[in-house]
């Protein structure tokens, strides 16, 4: 709830780990501010809820989010560095090898962009980088707010890849959209909000 | 600890690097407020040798409020929190590395600065250099206390006005402190004890930062 | 017994402020040299008390039992936000009981004295309070951003007490309590002004406890509208 | 071109009045910047073009900007006004009665939130009010980037039907987007950029 | 051009009004500014009574710039520019506009300071009120001429920064025209003179920004 408007009216709702959960819902329904919650982002202030074994309300929120990651309407990144600088200060963050930089860069193809200034990149790149630091990090829970937009053909498809690599990883992907998923490999738990509830669909 | 600190300085000085805005705005910055100041004592300028100290540190602390703006502006665009908020980075390691930063850009300026005060105030050189411990520690603590206090508006609509009028309190005792040590420098005095209260302040300042960082980024 | 004390509490603080008006007024003798001015002695000091001590103090005590894990709550939070706009009130008071004393004594309304110059820096430290909390609307932030704050703060306190001390001032040294524990002051000056204090503690209590009421209602009228507004939100979803 | 990156590399187009036209690409071919150069936003630094009969190298921009609408990757707008306060600000700029605000709103349906702080929309409210603005403008030439982004079903067949709209009062229109168009009844020339230049489909 | 100027100021004082940035935040720094410098004049208080002006007008700079820096981000969002550029509003109109809301604001907060200066550094209340005419246009020069700077460095990446080093040189002479003219009138001398001379630097400011700003805009 902020200025006393509450984002989210009615949620009721049991994610078990390891699967999809697909979350849609008109615009305004309170698909990014689900996710804003379950990330550790926004605070919770009426009502109950616990993600990986944290309670949002009373728990460290700090402990949650750094097993999250989260993908949300904009990039998210430090606007002065090159594509490298940024994933090597993730790297180093995570004490992950920095050789790996390159290697996740090649994976959502922005190996010809490493030494671009992120603010350069277009709608589509910054996307894309925000994947790479998700691959980097790989996190145990995936939020993902609406991943399709601006990327392109080829970018969806490897969205698409990546999504199934992750399950079969056994992490737990929660994705809002207002696209199905493309791939029909992909069988996600649908959960659709109006008003900020969920309502059966 | 020190690891995401010297992570995390590293990187605001890269960026600081990149865009020149240290070398090419601030500094200039900083040796025009010391013109206009010098030109305000007026022509009588019997004074002016002897207004040195308190000059520099009116100047310093108008850098000081810049640079911390800047220095949480960069973390505030956007996205960044929510990511690096999700990297778990150690806070108190953040907090150093942030305040390492600044210290380093606030020494270099100080530099420029003391290099101005006495090629155009004519302070005398030797006070200057007999100061120098104190200064160096006196805007280490300001920047410990001004990363502190950034950390505090980072992020609000009004964060650019909000901070001077939290942080000027805060920063009024170091800078009469670090005035009167660079004074008692120039005059002859005894300049220990000025440095060991200014010592103390940095210490203090620093166990805060490290102590209180994590609850301030926790938002 | 709980019951009782809150309802004694109003009555008690009217009279005993009463009682010190009526005693500060009448009973006690004017002063050798100050004349019935030095009757400021009995609302000056006992309003300080409140803003340094009694307000401040427990708006840092209850910032740092927020800020210490155990023992956080929001209740604290507001408790210590209840409590500095206490204390701004009675900074203000002070500086201008303060400056009603100073322009017969010291011949000026406001001097760049340390205890003068460090108690407007107080009142300051506590407008930039209200502000930083008017500036973050998210409740958990804005909760622990002025707690830091506040217990950042507090180091003012002692620098306003001590600082007749450390340099030279115009302001009164201690004059109520020497180190030594002995009055300065006798006979009936000295019960006036020990009844002062016990009358600003008392109004002090009462305070708190009537604004601290106000926040609770306010959260009570509050969690009234969530629901209102919980209703309108699902309604939104149902076009 | 900016920094020394040339943005667009062989552009060589002509758009007739009246027209709809999809530009696609994959990510980093330069569809925003080419819109951006189109609507007289960058500067154009070598070759030549002409918009609206303003010569974009020569000619004064700001002529040209009064004519085009913009609805960019992000909502532009005053985040502390409320959605009212902003299309009143923007009828008034116009000398627009001021009542047509509430009619636009009504349009995108966002008469439940006039009253709402812009920065608290959500995403595809935003994209509403992006839209909302450019009905109360009614430019001659609508410059479209990525308009279904962020929009719900709802909001993307609105969407379908004000291009119609704009279309058949005359105005012509420049849209680049991921999907193909929705509705079937528009017939848009396409544009196919890669590396900065146009090439054959 | 009125109707734009009357359309932007309006825009401009509602989202100071709704952020209250101004009550909140700038004033408090003003008079804790003015606290500082007054304690900063040491314990010697001789020359405080004639220091006011000189104070007064430091304290006013240090406003002026936080508050164009201020005026000018709330056109930096994202994408305001580009949308609000293609509104097509006559750029003299925009520049009138938010030079009014910044006098507005400055005038404010010059009130508040100078009760402060008045009370706190006992500064002569008659002489104050007979400078007042001159305060309020040389206050609108500098809001004027802030305006113009404010535009030249808006958008940048270290605006913060950039903006003190251009502004300094401009805004140096309307402040110590408007120093002198204050002292003037405290020490009962001529005061139209000098009123003459900042009006001068209003009109030329506002013919500059009516006619530059167009040219500004476009970037
Ligand atoms: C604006 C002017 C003044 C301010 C801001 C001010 C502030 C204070 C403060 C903050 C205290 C509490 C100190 C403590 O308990 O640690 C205090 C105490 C006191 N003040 Fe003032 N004061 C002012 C003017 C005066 C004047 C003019 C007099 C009398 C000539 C005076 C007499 C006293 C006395 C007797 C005490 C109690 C001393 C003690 O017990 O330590 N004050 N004042
Ligand atoms: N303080 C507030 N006052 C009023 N409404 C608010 C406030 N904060 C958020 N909202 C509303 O909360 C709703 C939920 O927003 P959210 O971003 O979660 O929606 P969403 O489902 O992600 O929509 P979209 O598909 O457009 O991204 C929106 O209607 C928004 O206008
Ligand atoms: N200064 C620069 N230096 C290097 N590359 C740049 C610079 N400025 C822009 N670019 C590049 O220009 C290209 C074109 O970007 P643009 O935003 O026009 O692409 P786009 O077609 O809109 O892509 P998307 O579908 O991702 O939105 C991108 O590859 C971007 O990285
Ligand atoms: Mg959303
Ligand atoms: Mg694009």
């Amino acid at each position: 709830m902020r200025h006393g408007f509450p984002l989210l009216s009615g949620v009721d709702l049991d994610i078990a780990a390891g699967t999809l959960t697909l979350v849609t819902g008109t615009n305004g329904a309170g698909k990014t501010s689900l996710l804003q919650l379950l990330a550790g982002l926004v605070p919770l202030t009426s009502g109950r809820a616990q993600v990986a074994g944290v309670d949002l309300r009373s728990g460290d929120r700090r402990q949650l989010r750094r097993r999250v990651g989260w993908l949300g309407h904009e990039g998210s990144f430090y606007d002065e560095l090159t594509v490298r600088e940024n994933l090597v200060f993730a790297a180093r963050a995570l004490s992950r090898p920095v050789s790996q930089v390159e290697v996740v860069a090649a994976r959502v193809a922005l190996e010809g962009r490493l030494d671009t200034t992120t603010k350069q990149l277009s709608a589509g790149q910054r996307r894309r980088l925000g994947l790479a630091w998700l691959v980097l990090r790989r996190p145990e829970l995936w939020l993902l707010d609406e991943p399709y937009a601006s990327l392109d053909d080829e970018g969806r498809t490897f969205f698409d890849e990546l999504l199934s690599e992750v399950l079969a990883s056994g992490a737990t992907v929660v994705v809002s959209a207002h696209d199905p998923l493309r791939s029909p490999t992909l069988n996600p738990i649908g959960v659709h909000l109006a008003g900020g509830r969920v309502v059966p669909t | 600890m020190i690891r995401t600190a010297l992570l995390v300085a590293g990187k605001d000085l890269r960026i600081e690097r990149r865009s020149r805005v240290l070398l090419w705005q601030v500094v200039p910055f900083g040796v025009i407020a010391l013109v206009l100041c010098g030109l305000a004592l007026g022509p009588v300028g019997v004074s002016r040798a002897t207004a040195g100290p308190g000059l520099f540190y009116l100047v310093t602390l108008l850098v000081t409020l810049l640079m911390i703006t800047r220095s949480h502006a960069i973390e505030r665009t956007a996205g960044t929190r929510s990511s690096v908020a999700t990297l778990g980075l150690d806070p108190a390691g953040v907090f150093l590395g942030k305040a390492l930063a600044l210290a380093i850009e606030l020494w270099i300026t100080g530099l420029v600065l003391l290099a101005g005060s006495v090629l155009l105030l004519h302070t005398s050189l030797h006070g200057t250099v007999k100061a120098l411990p104190s200064i160096i520690v006196t805007l280490g603590a300001l920047a410990a206390v001004g990363t502190i206090y950034g950390a505090l508006t980072a992020g609000d609509s009004g964060a650019g006005t909000l901070l001077p009028v939290l942080a000027l309190p805060a920063f009024a005792p170091l800078l009469i402190a670090g005035e009167r040590s660079f004074r008692a420098a120039l005059n002859g005095g005894g300049v220990w004890e000025w440095w060991l209260i200014v010592t103390v302040a940095l210490v203090a300042y620093l166990s805060a930062g490290i102590l209180l960082y994590g609850v301030l980024e926790e938002s | 017994m709980k019951l009782l004390s809150q309802r004694l509490l109003g009555p008690l603080t009217l009279v005993s402020l009463a009682l010190t008006v009526w005693m500060g007024l009448v009973v006690t003798p004017p002063d050798r040299t100050q004349g019935d001015l030095a009757r400021l002695v009995y609302v000056h000091p006992a309003i300080a008390w409140v803003a340094l001590y009694l307000s401040f103090g427990t708006a840092t005590v209850a910032s740092i039992l927020y800020l210490w894990r155990r023992t956080r709550s929001l209740v604290a939070d507001q408790v210590a936000h209840c409590a500095m706009e206490v204390s701004l009130v009675f900074i203000v008071l002070t500086l201008i009981t303060g400056s009603i004393w100073g322009r017969p004594t010291w011949g000026v309304w406001w001097a760049w004295d340390a205890r003068l110059t460090s108690s407007a820096i107080l009142g300051v430290l506590a407008v930039g309070y209200l502000a930083l909390r008017r500036a973050n609307d998210d409740p958990t932030l804005r909760a622990r951003r002025s707690a830091v704050f506040a217990v950042l703060s507090a180091i003012n306190v002692p620098i306003i007490h001590f600082s007749v001390l450390w340099w030279k001032t115009l302001h009164q040294g201690a004059t109520v309590f020497t180190a030594n524990r002995s009055l300065k002051i006798h006979g009936s000056m000295a019960w006036t002004l020990l009844l002062s204090f016990v009358a600003f503690t008392l109004l002090f209590v009462w305070l708190l406890r009537a604004r601290y009421r106000l926040e609770e209602q306010r959260t009570v009228s509050q969690t009234s509208s969530l629901s209102v507004a919980l209703e309108q939100r699902r309604r939104e979803g149902a076009h």
